[in-house]
């Protein structure tokens, strides 16, 4: 576990992200995410506290991406909306993007390091200040400007309030998601046993002791020849949050 | 103009004029205002450009022309910085952030880019880094004409300048980093919307400098 | 500097960097001053000038190579002196654009006000913008008394002259408008970032974002 990777150094989720991958050295793939997809919960679970209110958002929305990934890793009978599968293919690319940018960014760094700038000429230079006002000048024009001037100046209250509604829907959203992770796990162990495909089965029962493993979902068997019931963990929210 | 000399001499002779304003305007001017000035084309103020452009790739040249957009300002050649630093006793430009950079880049390569556009190829909000850049001076924003309550972010001149180039073109990579194939149609549609943003060039002589 | 090229590239360099220089000075330099400042003969400075005055004799360039007794200067060619002239003349007749409107207003209400404040208060970078208002001697600037490497704006008597007033403080509503705390919030928040900006500043990679 390469637990010297900070959150805090990170501004943003896709920068985490890619970090986590590349740490591993693996290439920006559903895989990679899929394994990258616990330390990154883990993450920010521990420095949630930590992180700026004005991201918190963009991390908590890249969160639920992962948690699919995952889920469907564990259990790849589960079926994904057309809109979950959008939303993870929309990760990979932007991951891919954001690296050819963070790659540029260094180009530009070592450009600015060159120190081989160019100067400006002063605009008239060495020409006499003269006096030449604009026509129409007043105070009143002065005034209008100022007031307008101050009127963009976006309160700093708002902004704060609008983030952490963004924050407070996104976290209902990953609950949403949550739940219906659950039901849909559920339903699909029961389909399958139903099936009676052995091998299917078996798999499938595979695959829920490894979510258990992963404490990821529970296993509950009333008694010994009972059903197996399987839900998503309860303190799941506990463990992300 | 057309009475005396042949083309390459009115040529030689806008782009002497050319000259002559960029060195006492100092700050860019378009070329726009310029081909106004001088009661010219635009497109011979395009042909100008380039034999200024190329008068001062000679070794013994101390300027080069910058060009961006539709606009363009002589300066001195990135290769005699340190001395002109020296010289004109300026402070040397603090180094900027991991997340400037990603944001600047972002601009660079892909401008004009609005705010939403910046924070999602960097999944993270910017505000931060684009004041910093704006208040810097490294770019520069104008209301989106698709949407009055956005600004679109491009590089200034003075970022340019900084990097020592003449143009975008000659930032690293800038053919494969400039396109977006994903929004390869949603950039050709704002394109057509190009025309309505020339609001500002429309008086050739106006002192506007929101540059 | 001798080891590498030849003469003649050493020339074309030298050339090159009075060049460089001249551009971003506006007076006359001696030829003593810049022998001294390139590290070479005074006799090489005689051979660079030579080869900008030749290039300068081409029938593109607009500037030409002053030389006075012992001193040099970079100037526009005599024969672009009333076009550039008339540029210079219809410059200063022209209205203000909307941002150096906006900068004198608020030099107007926060006078005197450094250029970071100025900044800070509008968001953009408002150095063109000040330079103009210079230029039309709207505004004067002083060095500030509480940080020498920066100047602080006031409007000039003769724009309160052309305003009917006797002081700033008659500007409508100047007392709340001046001392607005949407503005001051802006120009602490700038102050406070200040000293975590320069600590980033050394390395432009350092991982710490210079908010």
């Amino acid at each position: 576990m390469p637990c010297h990777i900070r959150i805090t150094l990170f501004e943003g989720p896709l920068e985490l992200l890619l970090a986590l991958i590349e740490d591993r050295k693996l290439d920006v793939t559903r895989v990679s995410l899929a394994e990258v997809a616990d330390q990154y919960l883990a993450f920010l679970s521990a420095e949630r506290d930590r992180i700026d209110l004005a991201n918190l958002a963009s991390f908590l929305v890249i969160a639920s991406r992962l948690i699919l990934i995952k889920s469907k890793m564990l259990l790849p009978v589960l079926e994904f909306t057309d809109e979950e599968e959008e939303a993870i293919e929309d990760l990979e690319i932007r991951l891919a993007e954001y690296r050819k940018f963070r790659e540029a960014s260094l180009g530009l760094a070592r450009l600015f390091e060159r120190g081989s700038r160019s100067f400006p000429r002063e605009k008239f230079l060495g020409a006499p200040e003269t006096f030449s006002p604009p026509k129409g000048l007043t105070v009143d024009v002065l005034a209008r400007q100022f007031e307008n001037l101050l009127g963009a100046i976006p309160s700093k209250e708002r902004i704060i309030e609008e983030t952490i509604e963004e924050v407070m829907s996104l976290e209902e959203r990953i609950a949403t998601l949550q739940d219906s992770l659950r039901v849909r796990a559920q339903m699909t162990f029961r389909e399958l046993a139903a099936a009676g495909n052995r091998m299917e089965v078996i798999v499938s029962f595979l695959a829920v002791l490894e979510l258990v493993k992963q404490r990821f979902v529970v296993a509950d068997q009333g008694d010994a020849f009972g059903d197996i019931r399987i839900s998503v963990a309860e303190r799941e929210s506990a463990v992300f949050f | 103009m057309s009475e005396t000399g042949s083309t390459s001499t009115d040529a030689a002779m806008i782009a002497s004029r050319i000259e002559s304003i960029l060195f006492t305007n100092g700050e860019p001017i378009t070329r726009k205002r310029l081909a106004a000035v001088l009661d010219v084309s635009e497109d011979s103020v395009r042909e100008a450009a380039g034999i200024l452009r190329h008068r001062h790739e000679d070794d013994s040249s101390g300027l080069i022309l910058i060009e961006l957009d539709d606009a363009m300002e002589l300066s001195t050649a990135p290769k005699n910085a340190s001395l002109v630093e020296s010289f004109v006793a300026k402070d040397r430009e603090e180094g900027l952030g991991k997340a400037t950079l990603e944001v600047l880049s972002v601009i660079a390569y892909r401008a004009p880019v609005t705010r939403s556009e910046i924070d999602a190829i960097r999944g993270v909000n910017s505000s931060f880094a684009l004041r910093n850049l704006l208040l810097r001076g490294l770019i520069e924003r104008e209301t989106n004409p698709l949407d009055t309550r956005e600004y679109r972010y491009s590089p200034s001149f003075r970022m340019l300048e900084l990097l020592g180039i003449g143009s975008v073109s000659e930032l690293p990579d800038h053919a494969s980093l400039s396109s977006d194939e994903r929004a390869a149609g949603l950039v050709s549609a704002s394109e057509e919307v190009k025309p309505d943003d020339s609001e500002s060039g429309s008086d050739p002589l106006s002192a506007d400098d929101d540059r």
